[in-house]
C-alpha cells in the first residue's frame, strides 16, 4: 500500500536537508519511535513502539539510507521491522523529495508500506490508517523541531 | 421402468452419525501420545532465505520438534506436476508458502514457538499478474521448470506452466467467412472452495514402521502413492484410513501438510495431528484460478456462429503442484465453446506462475470462468445483433451427432428441450413486473465423470447384505445411493443394506471422488457385484432347496459349508460415454438504481438429467452448487495486494448465508440414457457454472449496464451506471 | 480448576487460562462432535448452548462457561431417539458433508425452544449464523420446517 | 493463545482494583467477541484476564425516564427487552441487526463500546439519540457524552483503570421519530458498508422539523454525527430535495476508508443515499407521533 504526505517546513531545504540525513534525530520525530543508534554508515537499528486500537506492536529493526542525492533533494530510506511476541512485522520504503516552498522548504514523503505476518490479519486498512496518521505526525513533529 | 428403491426419497443413512455428533473425521482422531503440527508461513511473496534460527523455538517448554528444509530429504512434491518442496528450501515464492514446522503439546504452544522462530530473508523482484508474467523480462519464478517431474513439454515462457488446447476446423478460414467479428475480455476472481472443514491430518507411525494416515482426502489410493512418492516408503507401507471429509468441491485431493506430519511423526515418534486455521485455509490453501480470458467469435448475418478463438489466462500461482490433470491444466477450458457447435474453434489455455496462492481444483474445474465469460459473450453478441438472446442460442445449440472442443461425441442431446423448460419456467418471454428489473439466461453442460472403483457385497448370515467400499463420503450422499442400488438389485429393503467403509489395504485401487464420477463409477461397480452376489445367493438356494428370498438361511447353509457368499466388482469406465448433461438457467434481477445493488428476485435451474436414484441428495446437489455460484457471481473474493490476501478469515471472505438465497424454480427433465447404474447421469457440478453470467445478463437486462469482471458487486454496478447516465 | 456441567454431566477441570471452550469440550472432554470452521465466530460450526442460549464455543474461554451448563449436539438425542430436530434433518436432507451440521442442529433446537412455530423469516434471520457449503440451505430450512410440525403434532 | 492470569473478580470494586494492579498489561473481557477473537489470532497477549462475567449490578435495563443499559447486557437482551422495545424501538431493531443471534448472546453493550470499532452498529443509533456513558474507576465516576467518546480507531475516552459501568439513553422527545439503516450490499451477515440513524422532533405543527440529529458509522475512525445535515433541516418541511441536501451534505461529514466493504469513493456516495433515506423513515415515524400525541 502506499501514500503521500506533505507539509512545508519554514526553514530552507540546506537546513532541512542537514536535519533528514541525521536519521537518529530525524527518527526521534516519529511518534514512538526508541532508542535509534548507527550500525554502520548508512544504516541505523532502532525500536517503535505502536498502538493499533487494541494491539500493541513493539516493532524492532533497521533504517536503512538506500539513496542520498542533494543535487536532486531526494533520498530514499527503507526500513524493515519486526515484532517477536505478534509474529510480524512491517517493511516500508521511504521516497524524501525536498522542494522550495512559499514561506519553507517543502518536504513530500512517499510511502510504500507492507504488513507482513500476523499483523496482516487484523485488517491491512486500518493498519494503513494508522501509519498515514504516524506520519501526519511526523511532519508536525518535524516543523516544530525546526522552528526553533 | 419402475424400481422398488432406486428413485425413492430416502434420507440419508450417513445422517445419523452426522447429525449426532458421532461421525468421527480427520481432525476428531485423537491417539495415545498425539501432538500438534504448526507450521511457520513466508510473510514475503518472493525472498531468498538467508538464515533460520530455531533455537528459541526449540527451548520453548512442550515442544517436541523444529523442522526445516535442511532436516528434510530434497523432494518435490505435488499431484501431477512435481514442483513445490515441502518446506521451502532457500527461497519463498508466495506469501504463505511453509518455511519451518514444529510439534508440541498442545496447538497453541505449537503456535507460540512458531512466533519464536527467526528467519532473514532477502527480497526478490517479484510478479503477481500473469499478463504481466508471462512478458519478456518478467521475473521468473522456477528456473527450469521443465526439469520437473510430471511438467509438460510446451513452454512459451519459463513463467508457463501449462498449455491446454482445443482445436476443430480452420479458425482463420472462419473468420474469413464472418459477417460479424465480436471481442470481449472478461475477468474472474480468486476464489476459495469454502469447505467449512479446514484441511485436517493425522499421521501415525507404527511399532512395526507402517503409516497410519487420517486425512480429509478425497481420493486415498491417489494419496497413498502420492504418499509413497513423497516419502521415498514402498506404497505397501502406508495405509490410508477413511474419514468422512468436511466438504471437498475439488479442494481435497492434495497432500497439503500430510508429508510434514510424517516427518514430524518420525522424529518425536509421536503420532502427529495437523489442523489448518481458516486464515491459514485462505492464504495457502488452493483456491479456484482466477482468470482473463479473451472471446473472439465471427458470426454470419443471421447469427450462426462460424468462428470462435478463446484465450484463456490462468493465475496459477506459485506453483503447479495441486493440479491433478495430466494436462496440468484446468479441463473446463474446453467450456470455451459452451453449449454450441462451433465449425472453427481455436481454445488456448495458459496456467501462469506468479508470486500468488498456488491454485487448484474448485468444483467444475475452470468451467465457472469460461461459461462467465462465453454465456456473457453470447448475450452482448445477440444484443450487438439485435436478437434475443434466445434466438441466438437456438440458432447455435449442439445437436445429436456434434463432436465438443475436446473431440468428446454426443447423442441424447437435449440442449434445446432444456433451455426451452428454463424459459417456460421463468416466464422469460412475459413482460417484466417493473422498471430496473431484468431477466437473464446462460447455459452449460457437464459430462458425467469416469474413473474406476472396487466394490464387495456380502451376504451375512443375518440375512443383512454388506457393502464394501473404498470411497469417502464428501457429503454427496453417495454410500447412499451406492446402498440403494446394492437393494435394488437384491430385492432386499434398504435396512438389510449395511455399507462397511474400507481403507486402502482392503482393495487394489480406486480413483476416489471427483469429476461428477461416483454415481457411476461406485454405482457401476456395486451393480454389478451384487448381481454376481444375486447368481451366487440363487444356485445356493437352488442347491439346498431353500426359496431364493430366504436369504439368512440361504447365507447359513453356506457358511455350513465353509463358504460365504461375496462378489467383488471392479468398474473402470475409460472413454465418456456419448451422452453429457445440459444446465439452463434464468434470474430475474432487481437492480437499486440509487446504490447499485442487484437483488435475485427468483433464480430459476434446468437440468436435463438420467435415472435419479435419489431425489433427495439429487436436488441437495443442485441447490448446493447453485448457491457456490451465486457466491462466485456476488460476493466471493480473495482480495490479494501484492501477492497478500487481505481477507484472511470468513469474516472478510465473505460466503452467502441463508438469508441470501433466492426464491427458487427446479426443472427436471428426465432420460433413461446415462452410463450410471440404472442408467444415472451426473449431477454435482451442473448447477454451479451458470448462474454468474445469467445474473450478469440479467443485470444487463435491468439497467443496461455490462459487468465484465466478478463478482458483480453492488459499487461495480452503482459506479456504472453513473458512467452509461454520464454518457 | 473449572466445573462444567456438560450435557447433564458435571465434570471439574484443571485447563490452562488460554483453553477455549470448544478446545476444552474436544480434547479434554473428547466431545468431538462440536467443530472448528472459521474459529472468528463466524461460522457457527462450534455452536453450543450455555445456559440453553446459543453461543460460539471457538471464541469463548473455557472459563466463562465455569459453573454453567452447556449442551452440544451429542446431549441433545434422548435414550439413542434422535431429537426432532435431528431426525428431520435426517430424513429432510439437511446436510451433506455434515461438518456444519452439529451447530446447526444446535441452533435450530434453541430456536424451536424459543419458537415452537416459526416462519420462514424467522428461521432465516435465527439461522444466520450457521454457514453451510454444501446445501444452498434450502433443505435446511425445510428441515427446521417439519421439525416445528412434528413437535406441533 | 499465550498463557495469562485469569481473574473473575464479583465486584466491580475488586475488578477496578485488579485493573489498577495490572495497569497496562491487563485486559477486560465482557463477552470477548472481539478480544478472545484476537487473542486466538495472537494479535493481543495480555498479561492478565479480567473478566466481568461474575460482576453483579451491571447487567440491568432500567427506566430512568429514558433508558439506562447496564455495561453487561447483551445486544440480545437489548435487542428482546420489552421495556427497550417500547420506550425506544428503534435501538432495539439496531441491535436486532448486529451480527447474529450467537454473537449478539455473548457480546455485551460496554464491551462493544469500549472496543471502539467504528463499523459496529449500536454507537451509531445511540449517538442519534444522544446518549452518554456511564464510566468508573477505583478513585471516581464520570459521565461522558457519547459524542466525546469515540477518539480514533478503536480508541476512546476510556484511561487505564476505567471500565464502563452502562450507557445511558435520554427518552426521545415528543412528536419525533427515530431509524436506523444498515447498508449490507453483500451478505446478510455483514458489518456494513454504511450505516445510519436519525432522530427527527416535529415543530407543535406536525409538519416542520424543530431539530435533527444523525449519526453515521462505518465512514470513518469513529462512529460520527453529520452535523452539517442536520444544520439544514431546523424549520424546514420535509421533501425530497431536503433529504437530497441533507445527503449531499453528510458526504462532507465523513472520510471513509476504502476496505472489502467498498471503496471509499463508493462509501462516501451511499453516505448520501443511506442518510437521506433514514431522515425519510424518521420523518415519518415523527409524523405519526405528532398526529398520535399532539
Amino acid at each position: 500500500m502506499t501514500f503521500t504526505q506533505e507539509c512545508v517546513i519554514p526553514v530552507d531545504r540546506e537546513r532541512l536537508w542537514d536535519f533528514m540525513m541525521e536519521v537518529p534525530r530525524v527518527a526521534s520525530c516519529v511518534p514512538g519511535v526508541e532508542a535509534v543508534e548507527a550500525v554502520d554508515s548508512g544504516a541505523y537499528r532502532g525500536s517503535l513502539k505502536v498502538q493499533v486500537g487494541p494491539i500493541r506492536l513493539a516493532l524492532e529493526g533497521t533504517i536503512t539510507v538506500e539513496e542520498r542525492d542533494r543535487n536532486a533533494w531526494r533520498a530514499r530510506m527503507r526500513a524493515e521491522a519486526n515484532d517477536r511476541r505478534l509474529g510480524g512485522g512491517i517493511r516500508a520504503r521511504l521516497g524524501l523529495t525536498l522542494a522550495p516552498g512559499e514561506s519553507g522548504t517543502r518536504l513530500r514523503i512517499d510511502t510504500d508500506l507492507a504488513i507482513l505476518g500476523k499483523i496482516g490479519e487484523f485488517g491491512q486498512p486500518v493498519i494503513k490508517k494508522k501509519a498515514d496518521a504516524i506520519l501526519a505526525e511526523f511532519a508536525r513533529n518535524l516543523q516544530t523541531a525546526l522552528a526553533v | 421402468m419402475a424400481h422398488r428403491i432406486v428413485g425413492q426419497p430416502v434420507g440419508k443413512l450417513e445422517g445419523i452419525g452426522k447429525v449426532s455428533g458421532q461421525a468421527r473425521y480427520s481432525g476428531d482422531v485423537t491417539l495415545p501420545g498425539l501432538v500438534w503440527g504448526k507450521a511457520l508461513r513466508s510473510p514475503l511473496p518472493h525472498a531468498r532465505i538467508v538464515r533460520i534460527d530455531t533455537s528459541r523455538a526449540r527451548a520453548l517448554p512442550g515442544v517436541l520438534a523444529v523442522l526445516t528444509a535442511q532436516d528434510l530429504p530434497d523432494i518435490l512434491v505435488g499431484r501431477r506436476m512435481f514442483d513445490m518442496p515441502m518446506l521451502a528450501r532457500d527461497r519463498v515464492r508466495f506469501v504463505g508458502e511453509k518455511v519451518a514446522v514444529v510439534a508440541a503439546v498442545d496447538p497453541d504452544t505449537a503456535e507460540e514457538a512458531l512466533a519464536l522462530i527467526d528467519v532473514e530473508y532477502e527480497d526478490l523482484s517479484a510478479v503477481f499478474d500473469p499478463v504481466a508474467a508471462i512478458k519478456a523480462g518478467a521475473p521468473v519464478l522456477h528456473e527450469n521448470p521443465a526439469a520437473y517431474e510430471g511438467a509438460p513439454a510446451e513452454r512459451p515462457h519459463p513463467n508457463v506452466q501449462s498449455v491446454l488446447r482445443f482445436k476443430l476446423g480452420d479458425v482463420e478460414a472462419g473468420f474469413g467467412q464472418a459477417d460479424r467479428i465480436f471481442e470481449h475480455t472478461f475477468r474472474t476472481q480468486l476464489d476459495h472452495q469454502g469447505y467449512l472443514e479446514p484441511h485436517a491430518g493425522v499421521v501415525a507411525i507404527d511399532d512395526d514402521g507402517r503409516i497410519q494416515v487420517w486425512a480429509s482426502n478425497k481420493m486415498p489410493f491417489r494419496l497413498k502413492e502420492l504418499l509413497s512418492h513423497a516419502l521415498r516408503r514402498p506404497p505397501e507401507q502406508i495405509r490410508v484410513n477413511l474419514t468422512p471429509i468436511g466438504g471437498d468441491f475439488g479442494g481435497k485431493g492434495s497432500l497439503m501438510d500430510l508429508p510434514l506430519a510424517y516427518h514430524l511423526a518420525r522424529v518425536t515418534g509421536r503420532p502427529v495431528k495437523m489442523l489448518m486455521r481458516y486464515a491459514e485455509e485462505l492464504m495457502a490453501g488452493n483456491p479456484r484460478h482466477p482468470s482473463v480470458i479473451t472471446m473472439r467469435t465471427g458470426v454470419t448475418r443471421d447469427g450462426r456462429i462460424i468462428a470462435r478463438r478463446v484465450k484463456a489466462l490462468f493465475n496459477s500461482g506459485a506453483y503447479a503442484a495441486f493440479k491433478p490433470a495430466p494436462s496440468v491444466n484446468l479441463g473446463g477450458t474446453a467450456m470455451g465453446a459452451g453449449v454450441y457447435r462451433i465449425p472453427n474453434l481455436l481454445i488456448e489455455a495458459f496456467c501462469v506462475y506468479s508470486n500468488n496462492i498456488p491454485c487448484g481444483h474448485a468444483r467444475s474445474p475452470g468451467e465457472p470462468q469460461m461459461v462467465f465469460a462465453g454465456e456473457s459473450h453470447m448475450d452482448m453478441i445477440a444484443r450487438e445483433l439485435g436478437m434475443d438472446p434466445a434466438d441466438l442460442r437456438r440458432k447455435n445449440l449442439l445437436r445429436d451427432g456434434d463432436h465438443l472442443a475436446n473431440g468428446h461425441h454426443l447423442e441424447h442431446v437435449r440442449a434445446s428441450d432444456t433451455l426451452e423448460a428454463a424459459l417456460k419456467a421463468s416466464h422469460y418471454a412475459e413482460p417484466k413486473p417493473g422498471p430496473w428489473i431484468g431477466r437473464g439466461m446462460a447455459m452449460t453442460h457437464r459430462h458425467i465423470g469416469v474413473g474406476f472403483t472396487n466394490a464387495r457385497v456380502r451376504l451375512e448370515t443375518s440375512g443383512a447384505v454388506t457393502l464394501s467400499i473404498a470411497l469417502p463420503d464428501t457429503g454427496t450422499g453417495a454410500h447412499l445411493v451406492l446402498c440403494q442400488v446394492v437393494a435394488e438389485v437384491l430385492g432386499v429393503t434398504l435396512d438389510e443394506v449395511e455399507i462397511e467403509v474400507a481403507n486402502t489395504d482392503d482393495f487394489e485401487t480406486d480413483s476416489g471422488v471427483g469429476g461428477s464420477r461416483v454415481t457411476h463409477t461406485g454405482g457401476r461397480a456395486a451393480y454389478h457385484a451384487a448381481e454376481k452376489l444375486k447368481q451366487q445367493i440363487e444356485s445356493e438356494a437352488s442347491k439346498h432347496g431353500i426359496p431364493a428370498g430366504a436369504l439368512a438361511e440361504i447365507a447359513r447353509a453356506a457358511a455350513k459349508d465353509g463358504r460365504t457368499l461375496e462378489a467383488s466388482h471392479f468398474y473402470d469406465a475409460k472413454a465418456h460415454a456419448d451422452v453429457t448433461s445440459f444446465t439452463a438457467q434464468v434470474a430475474e434481477v432487481a437492480i437499486d438504481p440509487a446504490t447499485g445493488q442487484v437483488t435475485i428476485r427468483h433464480f430459476t435451474t434446468a437440468h436435463d438429467v438420467g435415472t435419479i436414484i435419489n431425489p433427495i441428495g439429487h436436488q441437495g446437489q443442485i441447490e448446493g452448487g447453485l448457491i457456490q455460484g451465486l457466491g462466485f457471481a456476488l460476493m466471493e473474493e480473495m482480495k490479494t495486494e501484492d501477492g497478500r490476501i487481505s481477507t484472511l478469515s470468513l469474516g472478510d471472505f465473505k460466503l452467502p448465508t441463508i438469508q441470501d438465497i433466492p426464491p427458487l424454480t427446479t426443472v427436471i427433465l428426465q432420460d433413461q440414457v446415462g452410463p450410471g447404474p440404472f442408467n444415472a447421469k451426473a449431477i454435482g457440478e451442473g448447477s454451479i457454472s451458470a448462474v454468474a453470467p445469467a445474473i450478469a445478463n440479467a443485470v444487463a437486462d435491468a439497467c443496461g449496464v455490462r459487468i465484465l469482471d466478478l463478482p458483480i458487486t453492488a459499487e461495480k454496478v452503482y459506479f456504472a451506471l453513473r458512467e452509461k447516465v454520464a454518457r | 480448576m473449572i466445573r462444567l456441567t456438560v450435557n447433564g454431566t458435571v465434570h471439574e477441570l484443571e485447563v490452562p487460562a488460554y483453553r477455549t471452550l470448544l478446545d476444552c469440550l474436544r480434547y479434554d472432554l473428547g466431545l468431538t462432535g462440536s467443530k472448528e470452521g472459521c474459529g472468528v465466530g463466524v461460522c457457527g460450526a462450534c455452536t453450543v448452548l450455555l445456559d440453553g442460549k446459543m453461543i460460539s464455543s471457538c471464541i469463548a474461554l473455557a472459563g466463562f462457561a465455569d459453573g454453567r451448563s452447556v449442551t452440544t449436539v451429542e446431549g441433545l438425542a434422548q435414550d439413542e431417539r434422535l431429537h426432532p430436530v435431528q431426525q428431520a434433518f435426517v430424513d429432510a436432507g439437511g446436510f451433506q458433508c455434515g461438518i456444519c451440521t452439529p451447530g446447526q442442529v444446535v441452533s435450530a433446537k434453541a430456536l424451536l425452544d424459543a419458537n415452537p412455530n416459526p416462519t420462514e423469516a424467522e428461521i432465516k434471520e435465527w439461522m444466520v449464523g450457521n454457514l453451510c457449503r454444501c446445501t444452498g440451505y434450502y433443505k435446511i430450512v425445510e428441515s427446521i420446517r417439519s421439525a416445528a410440525q412434528r413437535s406441533r403434532a | 493463545m499465550n498463557d495469562f492470569d485469569y481473574r473473575s473478580p464479583r465486584s466491580l470494586d475488586e475488578a477496578l482494583a485488579i485493573l489498577g494492579e495490572y495497569g497496562e498489561d491487563a485486559r477486560v473481557v465482557a463477552g470477548g467477541t472481539a478480544l478472545v477473537t484476537m487473542m486466538r489470532q495472537r494479535l493481543v497477549q495480555p498479561r492478565c484476564l479480567v473478566s466481568l462475567r461474575d460482576v453483579q449490578g451491571l447487567g440491568r435495563i432500567e427506566a430512568n425516564g429514558g433508558l439506562r443499559l447496564g455495561a453487561l447486557v447483551t445486544h440480545r437482551d437489548a435487542e428482546v427487552s420489552p421495556l427497550v422495545q417500547e420506550r425506544i424501538p428503534v435501538l432495539a431493531e439496531t441491535f436486532r441487526r448486529v451480527a447474529t443471534v450467537r454473537i449478539r448472546h455473548m457480546a455485551t453493550i460496554g464491551g462493544a463500546l469500549a472496543h471502539g470499532d467504528p463499523n459496529q452498529d449500536p454507537p451509531v443509533t445511540l449517538l442519534a439519540l444522544g446518549a452518554t456513558v456511564n464510566i468508573r474507576s477505583a478513585r471516581a465516576a464520570r459521565e461522558v457524552p457519547l459524542t466525546e467518546f469515540f477518539r480514533d480507531y478503536y480508541e476512546t475516552a476510556l484511561e487505564p483503570g476505567e471500565l464502563v459501568t452502562a450507557v445511558t439513553v435520554p427518552a426521545p422527545p415528543a412528536r419525533s421519530g427515530a431509524a436506523f439503516l444498515k447498508f449490507l450490499p453483500r451478505t446478510a451477515d455483514d458489518y456494513a458498508t454504511v450505516a445510519a440513524a436519525a432522530i427527527v422532533t416535529l415543530e407543535r405543527d406536525g409538519v416542520r422539523c424543530r431539530e435533527a440529529r444523525i449519526a453515521l458509522g462505518s465512514v470513518g475512525v469513529t462512529p460520527l454525527r453529520a452535523t452539517s445535515a442536520e444544520a439544514l433541516l431546523g424549520g424546514q418541511p420535509l421533501g425530497e430535495s431536503l433529504l437530497q441536501a441533507a445527503g449531499e451534505a453528510a458526504k462532507t461529514a465523513v472520510d471513509p476508508l476504502t476496505d472489502h466493504r467498498g471503496s471509499a469513493a463508493y462509501k462516501r456516495e451511499m453516505t448520501a443515499v443511506m442518510v437521506g433515506r433514514v431522515l425519510g423513515q424518521a420523518w415519518e415515524a415523527a409524523r405519526r407521533s405528532a398526529q398520535a400525541r399532539p
